[in-house]
């Protein structure tokens, strides 16, 4: 008994030496919609963050240093989510991840920026990354990058005139109908319907019915995936049979999952989607799923790739450096041929948005199918 | 016309599933003053553990009666003996607090042990369209309102037609006088509970497939819930089946005529009007029981 | 009450102040932040402690009240330019006219009924914040809230705006010590107790309802306009029903009537996360089932608790002195 | 003398149920006048109609010669009418000082000079004299809740005279208090009376009580007045003997 106690003791401190030879782990901190509104934005996030340190850990960890992150609750709140990146701030991490929310994002950038720490966040905004600061980093596209695209394709391809909105009334989906909106504008598609809905909105019949009686060319739907769902049964029970356009979360998987035959023909601009064409994403998707036991969204990719962009930049410099991290970071090309962890090659501009490639896919008998790959700028 | 039509039938369906959740919460009001922020999260519930058997590798069917059987258990009478019981002496306040953290609780537990993604439930009404008088009606929104409509008949024949009934009846009345005639007030308000429990069950049963299962979905249905139990009436069943197909209706014609952005305002708004003017509810009768 | 129990309960109140100044100096920020953000949600719940826990209505739109407060600071401040000073008063003006219509209800119904129309009350005014782009910034939030200058001293920094949030707590304490303790504390507790009786002896009920309503909500704009330059940023979500259960539960868990109880109960809702953050996922579950046990246990809150127990020993050292008197006059020939 | 209280024809009624039926009568300046009658005839539905607490179908009340009907309780009592209620009403929580404070708080100055002025409205002195008149003195700082049945009774009793009022109207003020604390209270009323000046109603089932301590008293059944007299002449009166022997019984 007394034997093994000692035993356990010798292999404690025997362990402790062989991770102080290797260097201290790398903190990292996150702080994320784990419960309110946000919670399966956050949860998605903070797993796919635990699935790729995982991997990293279990390979060596990033320059023989192991990462090692502190999770904390936002509860959907900007005022909590202030509160936590202050505390995650005090305690001085290499870098802070999250949050999620556009609103939490801007509460708190002005923090990590004070304090020097680069923030790779989940915020697609367009206002976030125009305001010069100097620490953060998207990990998706900005709606101002995205919605140009799915507006011209609405123009070239869908050769419509005037197009519906269909919108939910949060930070995220008020975000994009302003950008879609302006970008309408450009283009001259009058905007025959302009409809606000709630989050976790169930019943969808006087929304569908104001688009029937505004009878547009195409309806641009702009909805978290349930709702999206929801509004796709909708539309098919009223039979309106004109082009539906939309972004990552009309067209995912889980869509077509919870919507059925509805959900065919339904089109959408895809920057991050766990059902892209791509075999490292594919890859993903099955380690993830093994993991947690569901498919993510693209917040679990999201999540995941904010981890290897740190591991790639960090690499890239050759040391753990807080100060120099955003420095770095800004302008670099992460090439997954390289860093698989990456899943698709990727470049940072000055202000911190991301170029890479992007996908136009439609649903097709219940399956996502690439109709245009639209390329990585440059 | 068609459109409005399309808005009536489309407001009735969900007023149907409104209507359901608000049942459970007069029967409760009425016999035992409790008011119960978590009656969404009771409908939310159920469905999970109806998932969590399935996992365990039970058939639908057997996963439905081990959930409406673990339901009575938990939301019936759990929630009497561990957390009304000890209560209900102090008045309705420090209760209708400690129900609010009871939601809080069961929301932050079945997003750790379950799961925080919205997970797909089979539904047991097949899915698809049927058309009536020229309008397409899902058969899930068909089965919800039939559904209503059977408790309804149902809650009233237990009430006025059985021996039992006549018992809760007069529990609700009065506890007072029902004790002194020998109503076994006890058992009657325990038969609340469960009631209120297997209904919300059922009600999750049929709703899971539409709102799918997920944590926050009791939210919107609690309060939904809520607004139909009071503007219908507090202390009647009929009222609350009355409320929840009206602010289905009102909802559903406010986002079409009113406007999208404010289409919660305005069930807001009848809600204050019916209480100030008539604050027993539309079809409720006066409370006889005044401080 | 005897002398040394008074002295003994000046010095506790002494030492709590002293400590309330000194120790947080060498916090850091986020315990600065956290303490900020006690003793401005403490305001708040002393408002809701007044209308519910004085003057007996209930209330669920105190969250709305301080949603206002934190529009009108951050509107004026960013927009108008103006100094935080102005905006307290128009919060305090403006709250107190809607708290005083949202009373007229009260007059007219009561408990459960006026808890539901106040609710509703509270998710109409996140509406108007939301959908009222032109003058909230809607959903975006209205951002770069500045921090005041209180007579030359910039509170930038996170010590010198707490000592501004705890400052402001102190004045807001004082006041409600005066008015608990002036004739009107004592209408308020008699419009709680026996509202009919109250009436017979001449106290015009329907005014000091009105004015609990409107008093309590002129506090939530108070804690309004320190909320929003504490976070810097404002958005609707903050303030939406969940706000106003919250400050509820502060005020029935601390001890709903009770002078202390806001404190207390604000301390429990903003601290006991905290301290509960270690168990990771489970704290907020913790924290559900902590509120449940507690309203179990003592469903008159923590001050409930301690008022039971000083209660027993009054009644136990009467009977004492009643034994002993007694036992006097038996020996006395 | 002129007549503090004039009631005339005052009719209430719920549904179709006549509670009150037509009852009309006067009080005198320092007179203390009984109300009997059998429970349910009506008597606390005319107290609260002359109070206000309910508005008469129809009829009159006049105070002072001034017309209070439809007045709210808080008014007429700042004119100077108070009363007392058939069960118990204090505030348990407050101490019998307070109590006391509070009952007279709201006879002076407004609502300004209340939130302003010193904590007590300057009624300490008021209260202590009024906590020694119903000798009360020991009990002055505990709270109300913690007395004893009859010393509440006494304290609630005493509430209805701060602020000095001209017409007082008690709800069975003997009600369930024991022989000892009866006297004290039959003789405190009494002395009020002839001090102050101050006009009585009362309502009380106590009929030794009664007979003793008024100068008049009025007899209702069914919602209508049925005699009105000196207690001897009530006493002797046989439609209020056959009222009693009919319902409950009197006191012989």
């Amino acid at each position: 008994m007394r034997s093994g106690i000692f035993a356990g003791l010798l292999l404690a401190t025997v362990s402790a030496a062989a991770a102080f030879a290797q260097g201290a782990p790398i903190k990292l901190a996150n702080v994320a919609e784990l419960s309110g509104g946000g919670a399966t934005v956050g949860n998605n996030w903070k797993n796919g963050i635990d699935l790729a340190i995982e991997e990293i850990n279990t390979k060596g960890g990033v320059l023989g240093r192991k990462l090692e992150v502190t999770h904390a609750d936002s509860q959907s709140n900007p005022g909590v989510a202030r509160a936590q990146v202050q505390k995650a701030l005090d305690n001085e991490p290499y870098v802070l991840l999250g949050p999620g929310y556009s609103g939490s994002v801007k509460v708190t950038s002005p923090l990590a920026a004070e304090a020097g720490i680069a923030q790779i966040m989940g915020g697609e905004a367009a206002e976030l990354t125009q305001g010069g600061n100097k620490f953060l980093f998207r990990t998706s596209f900005g709606q101002q990058s995205s919605m140009p695209k799915v507006a011209k394709y609405i123009n070239d391809e869908l050769k419509a005139k005037s197009v519906a909105i269909v919108w939910v009334n949060n930070d995220f989906g008020k975000g994009g109908r302003d950008v879609i909106t302006k970008e309408f504008a450009k283009h001259n598609i009058k905007v025959a319907a302009d409809i606000s809905t709630e989050a976790g909105q169930a019943d969808f019949a006087a929304d569908v019915s104001k688009i029937k009686a505004a009878s547009p060319d195409a309806v641009f739907i702009y909805l978290n995936e349930e709702e999206s769902a929801r509004m796709l049964k909708e539309l098919k029970r009223q039979s309106i049979s004109v082009p539906l356009m939309g972004e990552t979360t009309l067209v995912g998987q889980k869509v077509v999952e919870l919507a059925g035959d509805a959900a065919n023909g339904a089109r959408g601009h895809v920057g991050l989607t766990t059902d892209a064409p791509v075999d490292l994403v594919k890859a993903f998707r099955e380690k993830f799923l093994k993991k947690y036991n569901y498919v993510p969204d693209h917040n679990g990719l999201k999540g995941y790739l904010a981890i290897y962009m740190i591991k790639a930049t960090t690499e890239k410099m050759g040391k753990v450096d807080a100060k120099a991290f955003a420095d770095n970071l800004h302008g670099l090309t992460i090439k997954a041929a390289s860093e698989p962890g990456i899943l698709m090659d990727v470049t940072f501009d000055e202000k911190g948005d991301i170029d890479r490639q992007g996908f136009l896919v439609e649903i097709v008998d219940g399956k996502q199918v690439v109709k245009q790959v639209l390329p990585k700028l440059n | 016309m068609s459109n409005l039509l399309d808005l009536l039938v489309a407001g009735l369906a969900t007023g149907a599933i409104y209507a359901l959740v608000a049942v459970g919460f007069t029967l409760l009001w009425q016999t035992s003053q409790t008011i119960n922020f978590a009656q969404g999260e009771f409908v939310m519930l159920p469905a999970f553990l109806m998932l969590a058997v399935m996992h365990a590798g039970a058939p639908f069917w057997l996963a439905i009666i081990l959930g409406i059987l673990l339901s009575l258990l938990l939301l019936g009478l759990g929630f009497k003996l561990l957390l009304v019981d000890p209560m209900l002496r102090h008045g309705v306040l420090p209760l209708a607090i400690a129900t609010m953290a009871l939601a809080i609780g069961m929301k932050e537990a079945v997003k750790q042990f379950f799961s925080a993604e919205a997970s797909p439930f089979p539904s047991i009404v097949p899915a698809g369209d049927v058309s009536i008088l020229g309008t397409v009606v899902s058969l899930q929104s068909l089965g919800v309102l039939a559904l209503a409509i059977a408790v309804v008949i149902g809650l009233t024949m237990l009430l006025n037609r059985t021996s039992i009934g006549h018992q809760m009846q007069a529990t609700a009345q009065n506890p007072t006088v029902a004790r002194i005639i020998g109503v076994p007030v006890e058992r009657m308000i325990l038969m609340t509970f469960l009631i209120n429990a297997f209904l919300v069950a059922l009600a999750s049963l049929l709703i899971t497939p539409i709102y799918l299962a997920k944590f926050s979905s009791g939210e919107v249905l609690g309060q939904a819930a809520f607004i139909a139990a009071i503007v219908g009436g507090f202390n009647q069943v009929r009222g609350a089946i009355a409320g929840g197909l009206l602010i289905g209706v009102v909802d559903n014609l406010a986002a079409a005529y009113v406007s999208t952005q404010y289409r919660a305002a305005v069930p807001l708004i009848l809600l204050i009007v019916i209480i100030l003017f008539r604050p027993q509810g539309l079809l409720g009768r006066p409370e006889e029981r005044t401080v | 009450m005897t002398a040394t129990g008074k002295y003994l309960r000046i010095a506790l109140g002494i030492a709590v102040i002293a400590a309330l100044i000194i120790v947080p100096m060498n916090f850091n920020r986020y315990g600065l932040y956290i303490l900020s953000q006690w003793a401005v949600m403490t305001i708040a719940a002393m408002g809701l402690n007044l209308t519910l826990g004085y003057a007996g209505q209930v209330s669920l739109a105190q969250g709305a009240f301080v949603g206002i407060g934190a529009y009108a600071a951050a509107i004026m401040t960013t927009q108008g330019g103006m100094p935080l000073i102005a905006a307290l008063g128009v919060a305090i003006v403006l709250c107190f006219a809607i708290g005083w219509i949202l009373g007229y209800p009260a007059l007219r119904v009561q408990h459960h009924y006026l808890a539901f129309v106040t609710l509703a009350f509270s998710t109409l005014a996140f509406l108007v914040f939301r959908n009222e782009d032109w003058l909230t910034k809607g959903i975006y939030g209205i951002s770069n809230i500045p921090r005041p200058n209180v007579m030359g001293f910039a509170t930038n920094r996170p010590l010198p705006f707490y000592y501004f949030c705890l400052g402001s707590l102190a004045l807001v304490s004082l006041a409600m010590w005066w008015l608990i303790r002036s004739p009107w504390g004592r209408a308020f507790v008699a419009l709680r107790e026996n509202p009919v009786r109250a009436l017979s002896l001449g106290i015009d009920t329907r005014r000091y309802t009105l004015m609990a309503f409107a008093i309590g909500s002129a506090l939530g704009g108070v804690a309004g306009t320190l909320y929003a330059p504490l976070t810097q940023y404002i958005d609707p979500v903050p303030f939406n029903l969940s706000l106003s259960l919250d400050l509820l539960m502060m005020v029935i868990v601390g001890g709903s009537g009770f002078f202390f109880g806001p404190f207390l109960g604000a301390m429990i809702a903003v601290l006991l996360p905290e301290w509960l953050r270690f168990t990771q996922g489970y704290y907020l579950m913790l924290y559900a089932v902590a509120v449940m046990l507690l309203l179990i246990y003592s469903p008159t809150g923590i001050l409930g608790i301690l008022d039971r127990y000083l209660a027993e020993r009054r009644t136990k050292a009467a009977s004492a002195l009643r034994a002993v008197a007694k036992s006097r006059l038996e020996t006395a020939p | 003398m002129t007549a503090v209280l004039e009631v005339t024809n005052v009719k209430k009624s719920f549904g179709g149920i006549k509670a009150v039926d037509g009852v009309s009568f006067d009080v005198q300046e320092g007179e203390i006048l009984g109300l009997i009658g059998p429970n349910g005839c009506g008597k606390s539905t005319l107290f609260n109609c002359i109070l206000g607490q309910l508005t008469p179908t129809d009829g009159e009340v006049k105070v002072d010669g001034k017309i209070v009907t439809g007045l709210r309780p808080s008014e007429l009592n700042r004119l100077g009418v108070s009363r007392t209620f058939q069960l118990l009403q204090v505030f348990p929580k407050l101490s019998v000082r307070e109590n006391l404070i509070l009952a007279g708080q709201e006879h002076q100055g407004n609502m300004m000079s209340r939130l302003f002025g010193p904590s007590d409205a300057g009624l300490s002195a008021a209260a202590d004299q009024m906590i020694g008149f119903f000798k009360l003195d020991h009990l002055a700082t505990e709270a109300a809740g913690g007395l004893s049945y009859g010393q509440q009774k006494l304290l609630d009793a005493a509430m209805a005279f701060m602020g000095g009022p001209r017409l007082v109207l008690l709800d069975e003020p003997a009600g369930g208090v024991n022989l000892t604390m009866l006297g004290d209270l039959k003789e405190r009323l009494a002395a009020i009376n002839r001090e102050k000046r101050a006009t009585f109603v009362v309502i009380e089932h106590n009929m030794e009580f009664v007979m003793s301590l008024c100068t008049r008293v009025m007899v209702m059944a069914e919602g209508k007045l049925l005699a009105m007299g000196t207690p001897a002449e009530v006493r002797a009166n046989p439609a209020v003997i056959e009222a009693y022997l009919g319902h409950c019984g009197i006191d012989p």
